[in-house]
C-alpha cells in the first residue's frame, strides 16, 4: 500500500488529517477536545484507541462518522473527503442509541430494513446475529426491558449486522462480564478476518486492545490531547485469546504501552492538581 | 319543546345566475329575529312555491353577516336592513332593495331598572354606558342619532356591545349598563323577568315614536335586496319573491298573533308559545302592509346614516338607486 | 414471518419452571380491572353529584333557570332531540366538519412541523409569520371564510383547520426538535436516508407530542366546526345551538352541547385507544 | 460563592496555549449573526413580496377591496389609528385581557398539569371531564361569561383563560408523564421530596413541553380577548374591530389585525428569549 | 452481630429475604429476572455483587433501593421494610442518570440542596468532590459536554456527597480507564472506611470485587438466577490496590471464585444454545 503525502489521494479507510476539535465551553471560551489528530486506518486493519478517560476518543470516532466536523483539518475515508455521515461506516455509540420504540430484533434489523432487504429477511439474518450476541431469546423486548449488558449487546449486533467497510467501536464490551466479553471479542476477530473491514475499537482494557489489534494508539492526556504513540502488535494471527495474556511477546508490548499510558493518565491528575496550585497562589 | 323542521340541508356555494327554475338562495340576517320573519314565514307558507320559485333560506346570524355573503357570491339575496344599500353605495357596490318589510325598526331605548329614576331623557344619558347589539350595528347608529338629535356628542355616552338574546337581556336585568337600545322579543322578555314595564325613553315601534324621532311615518328597515346586476338580469324571479313577500304581509296584517305563531316552526316559539304569540302581535305594527318603500322613509333612513356612520357621512348617495318599488306595485 | 417463536421460547422457560407463579398473576390483573371499573364508578359520582347540586340548587332557586336550565330538563331536551331524530343530521354535519377539520389540521400541522423542524432556514423564517397567523381572531374572519368556502361545510372545515393546524404544527415542530441526538446519529450511520429517519426516528419519538396536540384538538376541531355554524349555516350542532339561543330556549343551547361534550368523549376514547397503541414500547408507569 | 473560577480554569488552558484559535473563532460568530441579519432580510422580502402582490391584484381589480382593502390602505388606517392615538386606549385593555388571560390560564394549566401528572387516579378520573369542557364551544358560553364575570375585562380573561388553560394543561400533563424514569428515580434516591422532585426534575425536564404550549397560547390568549370583545365589550380591540365590521370598513378590520399581529409578534419574541434563556443547557444544534 | 431468623428484626443496613422479582413481558408472558434472593449486607460491610450479564444484579439493587418492589419475599433496611425510597441508601446507577440541564457542580451539589445547605456550602463541598474525581475544572459544564468517562465520574461524585448509610454503586467504574479507575477505587476505599457504611457493589472486574469487597456474591445465569456462592475475603486491610493482585491469597480467592462464575457465565449461553436444539427437534 502507498503512503503519498498528499491527504485523501491514498486509500485509506479512514484518514484524520491533523484533526483539531474546539468546542465552546458554557462560560463562553472554548475547549481543545483534541489538536492535531493523524490517524490512518487501512482497509483491513484493527486499530485500538486507548486513551484516560476525556481524553477525545470518542470526538475522534465521531469525526471519522462524519458526525463531528472537525474545528481544523480533514477527515477523509477511500479518498473521498467525508462530508456528513460516513456512508461507509458503522458505528457503535458510547451512549446508549437503540430506538426505544423498537423491539430488539426491530432495533437490530434496522440496518438491513433500511438497505432494502425485504423483512422476513432481515429478521431471518438479525435472529442469526442475535443468537451470536447471546440475546435469542429476548427478540421481542423492549431496550428499557433489557439489562445493561444486554442493550450493549443489540448495540453491536445493530452494528455489525450491516456488514461496513469500516468499523467504529465506542467501549463496545466494557458493560459485560468477562466470559461473554471473550465470546464478542471472538466473534467480532471472526467477522472482522472474514473481509477487509477496517476496525477502529476504543477501550480502556489494555488487555483487550493488545489482543485484538494490529496497532494501538495511545492519546494524550486532555485538553487538547493528542495522539502519543503507536504501536504495532505484531503478534501473529490466528490469536488465541485465551492465552494470550501468557505469550512472552504479549507481556513485552503490554508493560512498553503500559508505560506510556500510565504517564499521560497521571498527567491529567497533574494537570489538574497544579492549576489548583497557581489558582491558590 | 320539540322541534318540527328538519334541518334544510347544507347549500352549495350557488354563485351562479339563479334564475328561472334554478335555486335561489336568501341569506337571512338572523332567522329567530322578528323583523326578519316574514321571509321565514313565506316560506313556511309555502308561497315562495306557489309563486314558482325555489328559494333556499340561509340564516346567517347577523345582517352584515348575510350582506358580505351575498357580495361574496354565497347568496343572491338577502334579508337584511335597507340602510345597507345606502352603505354599500358610500362602497361603490351597487345593491338595490326591491321589498320592504319593515316599516319601523322595532327598536327601543330601555332604562336599566336601577335607573328608573334618574335617566328621563335623552340628555340624562350623558356619561353614561349605553348597551347596543354590537358596535356600527343600526341599535349602535340609533344612539348616536338620538344624542345628536338631543344637540351632544356622539360620544357623550359610552357605547357597550351586549349583543341580543339571554346577553342583552342579563346585561339589562344585572345594570351592567345604563340603558340600552333592544329589540323584540327581548323587551317582552326582560319585561317579564323584570316584572315590571321597563321604563322606555325612545320607542321607534309605533308609529308616534317614529314621528317624534325621525319626523316620518315610515323608516325603511327588514327588507329584501340584491346587487343591483342580478336584479337587472333577474326581474321575474325578483318580481316572484316580492309578490311572495307582500302576500305575506297580508297574511301577517289579516291573522291573529297567535294564528301567525302556529304557521311559524315550533322551535322559534322558544318553549313560550305564549309570549311568541303576543310578540308576534305586537310585532304586526311595526311592518310595512304592501312591501313599498317610501321617499320620506328612505330619507330618514339616510339622515341617520349621515349622522351616525362615518363611512357614510356627506357622501354622495343616490337615493333612487338604493331601492325600487317596482316590484311590488 | 414474525417474532413470535423466540418470543414463545423466552415465556417457557419460567412458565414451566413455576406454573403457580403465572396463576399468581391473574389476581394482580384481576385488581387492575376492578380499579379500571372504580374509576368508572367515581367518575359516575362526580358526575351524579354535579348534576345533582345543580338539580337542587336550580329547584331552590339558586340558579336562575333562565340561565342554567335543570339539569332534568335539559336531559328531557336531550332525549327529545335524540327521540325525534331530530338532532342526528345536525350531528351528522358537525361530525363531518369537525372530522375533516382534525384530519386536514392534523395533517397539515404535522408536514409543516416535520419540514420546519428538519429544514432550520425555513423555521426561523417562517416561524414569526405563522404566529401572526395563530393570533387573528377567526371569528372576524368568518366573512372571509364564508367568502372563500362558501356556506357549505367547508367554511366550517376552514374555521377548524385554523385551530388545530396551530396546535399540532407548534407541537410537531418542538417534538420533532427535542428528539435525542444519538438516535438520528445512530441512525444515519445505519444508513437512514431522510424519509426513513422520519418514519423510524422522529415520527416514533415525536409521537408523545403529536398525541398531545392531538388530545387539545380534538375539543377543538369540534368547537371550531361550531362557532363556524354557529356564524352561518343552516345545519349543524351550532346551528340548532344557535336558533335555541336565538329564541332564548337555553334548555336547547345546553342540550346542544351535552351532545357535543358525549360525542368528543367518544372520540377522545378512541384516540387515547390508538395512542396507547402506538406507545405501548414506553415503559409502563409504575405508582 | 459562585461556579466562576473553576470556569475560568477551564478557558485558561487553551486559551493560553492559543491564542490564535480564539481568534479564528470570531468570524465564525460573525457569520452566525450575518445569518440571522439575511433571515430578518428574507422575512422582510417575504412580508414585502405578499404585500406588494397584494397590492398589485388589488390595484388591477383581481381582488375585491371590499374584502381584502389594499395593504397601502390599511397601512394607512394603521397609521391613522396611531398617530390619533385611537387605538392605544383599545389596545391597552386588549393587552390586559390577553396577559390576564395567558398568565392565569397557563398558571391554572401548568398546576393541574402537574397536579394529575402526579396523582395518577386523579387523572383518570378527571381526564374525560375534561375533555367534554375543552370542547365547548366558547362562543355559545358568552352570554354565561358575561352573566358571570360582568362586560368588563374579566369576562373577555375568562374566554382567553379557557383557551390557554386547555393547551397548557394538556401538555404539561404529557410533558411531566414523559419525564425519564432514571432521572426520578435518581432525584428520589438523592432524597428529594415530592416538592423538589417538581422543581428540579418535572419543571425543567417539562419545560420544552410547557413552551411549546406557550407558543401556541400566545395567540390564543389574544384571539380569546378579542373574540370575547368582539361579542361583547365597550372597549379594546375587538371592540374596534367589531364596529368597523359593523360599519363594512374592511381597512379598520384589518388595521385591527395587523396591529394585533404585531403586537403578537413582540410577545412571542419575549417568549423565545425566555425559552432560550431557560433551555440554554440543551445541546446546540448542529445543521 | 445477632443473627435472628425473623426478617427485619436485625440490624442489617440491607436485607432481602426470599426476593423474586418477575416481570411482565411483550408476548403476555412473564419473566423471572430472579428468584429467592437471599442477601444480608451488615453496616460496615463491603459486598461485591459479580455474575453474568441479565443476571438481575441491577434488579437486586433496585430492590434495595426500593425502586422496584420484589413480586414476593420482603426487603428490609435497618429493621424497617422498604416501602418506596430507601432513605438511608444513595445509588450510583449503572444508566446515564445525570440531570442533563444541571451543570456538573449542580448536578453533583443536588443531594445537599435538597437535604438544605445553604448553596454556598453545598457549591463549596460539592468543588471538593469534583477534585476528588478529578473533575474541579469542568464544574460548570452541561452533562452532554462531558464525556462518557466524566458523566460517570460525575454521577460517583453525586452519590458519594450525600455521605449515605448505604452506598448502591452499579458498575461505577467500568467507563473508566485503569489509572482512574485506581484513584477512584482508593477513593471509595477511604469513604468507606471513614465511617461505617455498608456498600453494596456491582462489577464486572473480578479482580476488582476481591480486591475492595469483604464479601463477594455470585449470582447465577438469569433467567431466574439467584445467589449461587458468596465468598468471605479475608485479606487484612487496609489493603494495597496496586499490589493485591500478588497476594498469594488473592490469587488463591480469585481461582476458586473465578472457576464458579465460569460454570454460570457459560450456562446463560448453553441455556440459550440447548433452547434452540429444542426448538428445532
Ligand atoms: N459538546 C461538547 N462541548 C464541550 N466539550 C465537549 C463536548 N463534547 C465533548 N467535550 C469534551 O471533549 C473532551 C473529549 O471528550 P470525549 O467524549 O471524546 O472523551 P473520551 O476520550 O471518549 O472519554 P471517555 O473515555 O470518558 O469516553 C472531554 O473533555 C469533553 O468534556
Ligand atoms: N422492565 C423489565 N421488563 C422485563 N424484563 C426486565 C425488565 N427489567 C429487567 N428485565 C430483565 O431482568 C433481567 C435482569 O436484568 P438486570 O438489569 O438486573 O441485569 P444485570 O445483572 O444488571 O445485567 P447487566 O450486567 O447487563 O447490567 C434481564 O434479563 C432483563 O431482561
Ligand atoms: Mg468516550
Ligand atoms: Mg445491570
Amino acid at each position: 500500500m502507498t503512503q503519498p503525502s498528499q491527504p485523501g489521494s491514498s486509500n485509506y479507510a479512514v484518514e484524520l488529517n491533523g484533526c483539531t476539535k474546539e468546542f465552546a465551553t458554557p462560560g463562553g471560551g472554548s475547549y481543545f477536545a483534541v489538536r492535531d489528530i493523524d490517524l490512518k486506518v487501512e482497509p483491513g486493519r484493527f486499530v485500538s484507541i486507548v486513551g484516560p478517560t476525556g481524553s477525545g476518543k470518542s470526538t475522534i470516532l465521531n469525526m471519522a462518522a462524519g458526525l463531528l466536523n472537525p474545528s481544523s483539518g480533514t477527515v477523509h475515508s477511500f479518498s473521498e473527503p467525508v462530508h456528513g455521515v460516513n456512508r461507509r461506516a458503522s458505528y457503535m455509540f458510547q451512549q446508549d442509541a437503540l430506538l426505544p420504540w423498537k423491539s430488539v430484533i426491530d432495533n437490530v434489523s434496522l440496518g438491513l430494513t433500511m438497505a432494502g432487504v425485504s423483512k422476513a429477511e432481515a429478521y431471518d439474518e438479525s435472529r442469526r446475529w442475535l443468537e451470536k450476541v447471546g440475546l435469542k431469546n429476548f427478540a421481542d423486548r423492549y431496550p428499557h426491558q433489557l439489562s445493561g449488558g444486554m442493550r450493549k449487546r443489540t448495540a453491536v449486533a445493530q452494528a455489525w449486522i450491516v456488514n461496513p467497510d469500516i468499523l467504529l467501536m465506542d467501549e463496545p464490551f466494557s458493560a459485560l462480564d468477562v466470559q461473554t466479553r471473550q465470546i464478542m471479542e471472538n466473534e467480532l476477530l471472526q467477522l472482522w478476518q472474514e473481509s477487509d473491514k477496517a476496525v477502529v475499537f476504543i477501550t480502556h482494557d489494555l488487555d483487550e486492545a493488545i489482543a485484538l489489534s494490529d496497532e494501538v494508539v495511545i492519546l494524550g492526556a486532555g485538553p487538547g490531547s493528542t495522539v502519543v504513540g503507536s504501536y504495532e502488535i505484531d503478534i501473529p494471527r490466528p490469536r488465541d485469546l485465551l492465552d494470550i495474556r501468557d505469550d512472552p511477546k504479549f507481556v513485552e508490548l503490554h508493560r512498553e504501552i503500559w508505560g506510556r499510558l500510565k504517564v499521560e493518565v497521571s498527567k491529567t491528575y497533574e494537570s489538574a492538581r497544579e492549576e489548583e496550585e497557581s489558582d491558590a497562589a | 319543546g320539540a322541534p318540527a323542521s328538519a334541518p334544510p340541508g347544507q347549500g352549495g356555494t350557488g354563485a351562479a345566475g339563479g334564475g328561472d327554475g334554478s335555486k335561489v338562495i336568501i341569506g337571512v340576517g338572523g332567522q329567530t329575529l322578528l323583523t326578519y320573519l316574514p321571509t321565514t314565514l313565506a316560506q313556511e307558507l309555502g308561497y315562495y312555491e306557489e309563486e314558482g320559485v325555489n328559494v333556499e333560506l340561509q340564516d346567517l346570524q347577523g345582517g352584515s353577516k348575510a350582506l358580505t355573503a351575498m357580495i361574496g357570491g354565497s347568496t343572491h339575496v338577502t334579508s337584511g336592513y335597507y340602510e345597507h344599500t345606502i352603505q354599500m353605495q358610500a362602497k361603490n357596490q351597487p345593491i338595490k332593495a326591491f321589498v320592504d318589510m319593515g316599516r319601523s325598526s322595532g327598536l327601543a331605548l330601555l332604562v336599566a331598572p336601577k335607573n328608573e329614576g334618574q335617566i328621563k331623557s335623552i340628555a340624562d344619558l350623558k356619561g353614561k354606558n349605553v348597551g347596543v347589539t354590537s358596535p356600527g350595528s343600526s341599535t349602535d347608529m340609533f344612539v348616536k342619532f338620538l344624542l345628536v338629535e338631543s344637540g351632544m356628542q356622539q360620544t357623550d355616552a359610552a357605547v357597550s356591545a351586549i349583543g341580543a338574546g339571554s346577553s342583552a337581556v342579563a346585561a339589562m336585568e344585572q345594570n351592567q349598563v345604563d340603558a340600552a337600545v333592544m329589540l323584540e322579543p327581548d323587551i317582552s322578555v326582560l319585561t317579564k323577568r323584570i316584572g315590571h314595564d321597563p321604563v322606555i325613553l325612545e320607542d321607534v315601534r309605533t308609529e308616534e315614536g317614529l314621528k317624534e324621532v325621525f319626523d316620518t311615518d315610515a323608516w325603511p328597515s327588514a327588507s329584501l335586496y340584491a346587487k343591483t346586476d342580478w336584479l337587472e338580469q333577474n326581474k321575474d324571479t325578483a318580481g316572484k319573491l316580492a309578490k311572495a313577500i307582500k302576500r305575506t304581509l297580508e297574511f301577517i296584517d289579516s291573522h291573529s298573533g297567535e294564528e301567525i305563531a302556529a304557521e311559524m316552526p315550533e322551535k322559534f316559539a322558544g318553549g313560550d308559545k305564549e309570549l311568541y304569540a303576543k310578540v308576534i302581535e305586537d310585532l304586526k305594527k311595526t311592518l310595512s302592509k304592501d312591501g313599498s318603500f317610501t321617499e320620506n322613509g328612505v330619507e330618514a333612513v339616510l339622515k341617520t346614516q349621515r349622522v351616525a356612520n362615518p363611512e357614510v357621512g356627506d357622501k354622495d348617495i343616490k337615493l333612487e338607486d338604493t331601492y325600487t318599488n317596482e316590484f311590488v306595485e | 414471518m414474525t417474532v413470535a417463536p423466540a418470543s414463545k421460547n423466552t415465556q417457557r422457560f419460567p412458565l414451566r419452571k413455576d406454573r403457580d407463579a403465572a396463576v399468581a398473576q391473574r389476581p394482580k390483573r384481576k385488581r387492575s380491572e376492578a380499579s379500571n371499573f372504580s374509576i368508572r364508578m367515581g367518575q359516575l359520582a362526580l358526575a351524579a353529584i354535579v348534576l345533582g347540586a345543580w338539580e337542587l340548587l336550580g329547584r331552590v332557586g339558586v340558579i336562575d333557570p333562565f340561565f342554567f336550565p335543570l339539569p332534568s330538563d335539559i336531559l328531557m331536551t336531550v332525549w327529545v332531540w335524540i327521540s325525534s331524530g331530530f338532532v342526528f343530521p345536525h350531528l351528522w354535519i358537525t361530525l363531518q366538519e369537525s372530522i375533516l377539520a382534525f384530519l386536514t389540521g392534523a395533517a397539515a400541522g404535522l408536514v409543516l412541523g416535520f419540514l420546519l423542524a428538519r429544514v432550520r432556514f425555513l423555521e426561523r423564517l417562517l416561524d414569526p409569520f405563522l404566529q401572526m397567523f395563530n393570533a387573528l381572531p377567526r371569528v372576524v374572519l368568518a366573512p372571509i371564510f364564508l367568502l372563500w368556502f362558501g356556506l357549505g361545510i367547508w367554511s366550517k372545515v376552514a374555521f377548524g383547520f385554523t385551530l388545530v393546524f396551530f396546535i399540532v404544527f407548534f407541537n410537531t415542530l418542538e417534538g420533532v426538535k427535542s428528539v435525542d441526538r444519538v438516535l438520528v446519529d445512530n441512525a444515519k450511520m445505519l444508513g437512514a436516508s431522510e424519509k426513513q429517519l422520519l418514519r423510524h426516528v422522529f415520527i416514533p419519538s415525536a409521537l408523545t407530542w403529536i398525541f398531545s396536540s392531538l388530545h387539545i384538538s380534538v375539543g377543538f376541531a369540534i368547537t371550531g366546526a361550531v362557532v363556524g355554524e354557529y356564524l352561518g349555516a343552516s345545519a349543524g350542532v351550532g346551528y340548532a345551538i344557535a336558533q335555541a339561543q336565538g329564541v332564548f330556549d337555553t334548555k336547547g343551547v345546553f342540550a346542544g352541547m351535552f351532545i357535543l361534550m358525549f360525542v368528543v368523549l367518544i372520540i377522545d376514547l378512541l384516540v387515547n385507544r390508538l395512542e396507547r397503541h402506538l406507545l405501548r414500547w414506553r415503559p409502563v408507569r409504575s405508582s
